[in-house]
């Protein structure tokens, strides 16, 4: 069964129980507010930053961004997104969209990538590229997943990225799987997508980066995963740490084929 | 700039040749190598941060155990939930049963133990119930993870939790409660008493709202 | 369909959000209305209480959700199909400041806008039009608030 | 300075619905920081709107209008090719127009 008429079924019975028989399901509700949102989502005040930023000199080099190589060729955007992370030869590493950008803005414009991975999220250069991801992933909105898994490290890389996503620890003993193992699952209201395997069009790993409503900010797949992380009650994992490019492999690929509808809208 | 440059390749290839898997070298890792390599790369990933320090990292038997995409064998199962039932701490004087109103706010709280929280007291942390159980019938916003347990004692039969009767539905909960891999060794629920997430006294509140005749939970 | 009961009190509710509003009696525009937007509670609105009697309408819409996933973050929209409106309100009861926006409507545009406001709780949320005869029609509904994934 | 606004114009027959992203924190005033000290007011307050060069529509915003602030409205007798110019002001007296074409 399809998660969303699970939670329909089971809110309409949750509900039922004493509620006026008119009253919708909290469920139906939920779906109604999302709706509402669609048309306008203030992701693309940040898409249109970020490609303003991809065009303007900047940095210690005075350099644009327009010679970076997101694996397509250098400067090369349309359809980059949706085959990343993936192995670049310069670099001799597997990158994210996050970690190949921290390449370009070091490499292009003479930024220090070490310095902005220390970078606290919305401060500074980690705000840019935050920008940067919105802009890159609306490049490539309506495509779909087709992460390369040719290259031994790409490979390797999805390996260890699944055993990281079922390693538990932390005070409460969870992992990535605890949460999104299973299909039809929910945290309070918030649909938990099975991110094991396609979990289809537009969700999961093919709906980030995302604007968050909650904090009224651009989130990037990393600043997700290290929420998620948070929320996980493990430490912190680094920017651009191989643990966070591992899981992107293992959830890109698991997700092959599903649209993307980056930059999202999100809770 | 560019020396920083070289030392970021470089280091990355210094971590590619540790794994063994120099450009060029064709041997495909065996899955215990993956293993090892997967470990090495979480532990080099993460860093402390307030209250989460990268200990929470070193894995028990069970976290070990119920950490890939199949469960561990029967004797490993077994093992877990044995050490698991010998952990647990039976409340002080035999009192099981605390006041349903605490027992509901904590269900309700969600807070806790992330490096964003500046204690790791119990007294700072909520039980998260509701994130995946049905509980009250009153609150909507709850979640799925976990089995409903609204009529949690009523459906068991408790009219009384004093009742002898009841002794073995209330023990079993407290003992899922204080450590829920004694009856499951993968279960997903954190171990509220083990763990110390919880006190005794916050146990007793949650027991309340799940078994009290007069806890909402059994209307 | 509400009783004759409920529609009274929602009108005596809007009169006082209004009155404390101060736009009643004042017809002016000019300069951004501070004191409308420093409304606090009810009770400091009941102080106030004047002006006419809004009455609630079918002519006024009201659209938004029954419950918003997040409370910071609520679609709204205003609108009526009334000729004579001079402006629309969009009123939150249970928020600090009660009234959230005004719009003037001109013949150029349709008395009909959308934006989305913050909300700290469940609350109703009115849809206030000031018709130039002065009479004050109103729409309202229930936006519920809930509580977001873990709590935390 | 602030950062651009995203205007889209749309003609729907004899109007142009306008759609309307600002990029503003609308800091209520009311929230603290993490050291507890209170986050100063920070919001739209007017906003308007010209077809042509022509004033159109004219708004006043409290604090509780969203976090990057989303506005719809409908411009009659807008044609194609038409200018739709916004402007919003804050508390702080900060200003930013922005405009786009009727397509």
């Amino acid at each position: 069964m399809k998660p969303f008429s699970w939670i329909v079924t089971a809110l309409a019975l949750a509900v039922s129980v004493g509620a006026p028989a008119q009253q919708k399901s909290a469920a139906d509700g939920i779906a109604e507010y999302r709706r509402m949102l669609e048309d306008g989502n203030p992701a693309e005040l940040f898409e249109a930053k970020g490609e303003d930023l991809w065009k303007t000199a900047r940095g210690p080099k005075k350099a644009t961004l327009q010679r970076c190589d997101l694996g397509l060729g250098p400067g090369v955007v349309k359809g980059a997104w949706v085959q990343m992370p993936r192995w670049f030869a310069d670099t001799q590493r597997v990158q994210d969209l996050e970690s190949r950008l921290l390449t370009c803005m070091e490499t292009l414009q003479g930024f220090d990538a070490a310095e902005i991975a220390k970078t606290g999220f919305d401060k500074g250069e980690q705000a840019t590229l935050a920008a940067l991801a919105a802009w890159i992933s609306a490049e490539s909105r309506g495509q779909k997943l087709a992460l390369p898994q040719a290259h031994a490290e790409e490979k390797r890389f999805f390996e260890l990225g699944k055993r990281a996503f079922f390693f538990r620890g932390g005070p409460m003993d969870f992992s990535c799987a605890s949460c999104h193992g299973e299909a039809g699952k929910r945290i309070r209201l918030q649909d938990l997508p099975d991110l094991t395997k396609n979990p289809g069009d537009g969700i999961g790993f093919a709906a980030w980066p995302a604007y968050r409503v909650s904090s009224g900010e651009m989130w990037s797949m990393q600043r997700r995963l290290n929420d998620c992380y948070r929320q996980q009650r493990f430490p912190y994992p680094g920017f651009a740490s191989d643990v966070t490019i591992a899981l992107g492999v293992y959830m890109g690929v698991n997700a092959q084929g599903a649209k993307s509808i980056a930059p999202a809208l999100k809770r | 700039m560019q020396r920083k440059h070289t030392l970021f390749a470089l280091a990355a290839l210094a971590a590619v040749a540790t794994t063994g898997l120099v450009t060029g070298c064709a041997s495909r890792p065996t899955p215990a190598d993956l293993d090892a390599q997967a470990l090495a790369m979480i532990k080099a990933s993460f860093r402390d941060q307030g209250i989460a320090k990268v200990d929470r990292l070193n894995q028990d038997l069970g976290q070990a155990a119920c950490s890939a995409d199949k469960p561990p064998s029967d004797d490993v199962a077994l093992r877990v939930e044995a050490e698991a039932l010998a952990s647990i701490r039976w409340p002080a004087g035999g009192q099981y049963i605390g006041d349903w109103r605490e027992g509901e706010k904590l269900a309700q709280n969600g807070r806790g133990m992330t490096w964003t929280d500046s204690s790791a007291a119990p007294s700072a942390n909520g039980a998260q119930c509701y994130n995946c159980h049905q509980i009250g019938k009153q609150e909507i916003s709850f979640g799925t993870i976990g089995p409903s347990l609204y009529n949690y004692g009523k459906m068991r039969g408790v009219k009384d939790v004093a009742d002898p009767d009841s002794a073995p539905i209330v023990q079993y909960t407290w003992g899922k409660l204080w450590n829920s891999k004694a009856y499951a060794a993968c279960s997903n629920m954190p171990r509220f008493g083990h763990a110390r997430l919880l006190d005794e006294q916050q146990l007793r509140h949650l027991m309340a709202l799940l078994l009290d005749p007069k806890s909402p939970v059994n209307q | 369909m509400l009783n004759r009961r409920k529609m009274l009190s929602h009108s005596a509710q809007v009169a006082t959000l209004l009155a404390g509003v101060g736009l009643l009696p004042r017809g002016a525009q000019a300069a951004y209305n501070a004191p409308a937007f420093e409304i606090k509670t009810m009770a400091e609105l009941a102080k106030s209480l004047g002006g006419g009697t809004p009455t609630e309408s079918k002519d006024v819409a009201l659209t938004g959700p029954d419950i918003a996933e997040n409370g910071a973050v609520v679609p709204i929209g205003v609108s009526t199909t009334l000729p004579g409106v001079k402006k629309l309100l969009l009123l939150v009861e249970e928020n600090p400041s009660v009234l959230s926006a005004m719009f003037d409507v001109t013949d150029a545009v349709d008395a009909n806008f959308s934006t989305r406001v913050k909300m700290g709780q469940s609350s109703n949320v009115y849809a206030v039009a000031l018709m130039a005869d002065g009479k004050v029609l109103f729409a309202q509904k229930e936006v519920k608030v809930t509580l977001g994934g873990c709590g935390g | 300075m602030a950062d651009p606004m995203r205007i889209r114009a749309q003609v729907a027959g004899d109007k142009a619905t306008v759609r309307v992203l600002m990029s503003h924190e609308m800091e209520t005033g009311l929230r603290k920081d993490a050291a507890g000290k209170a986050i100063p007011a920070w919001y739209i307050q007017e906003v308007s709107a010209k077809l042509n060069g022509k004033s159109v529509l004219t708004a006043e915003w409290g604090a509780s209008v969203s976090k990057n602030p989303f506005l719809q409205f409908s411009v009659r007798g807008a044609k194609l090719g038409d200018k739709v110019a916004v402007t919003w002001k804050d508390n702080k007296g900060d200003t930013r127009t922005d405009e786009a074409t009727v397509s």
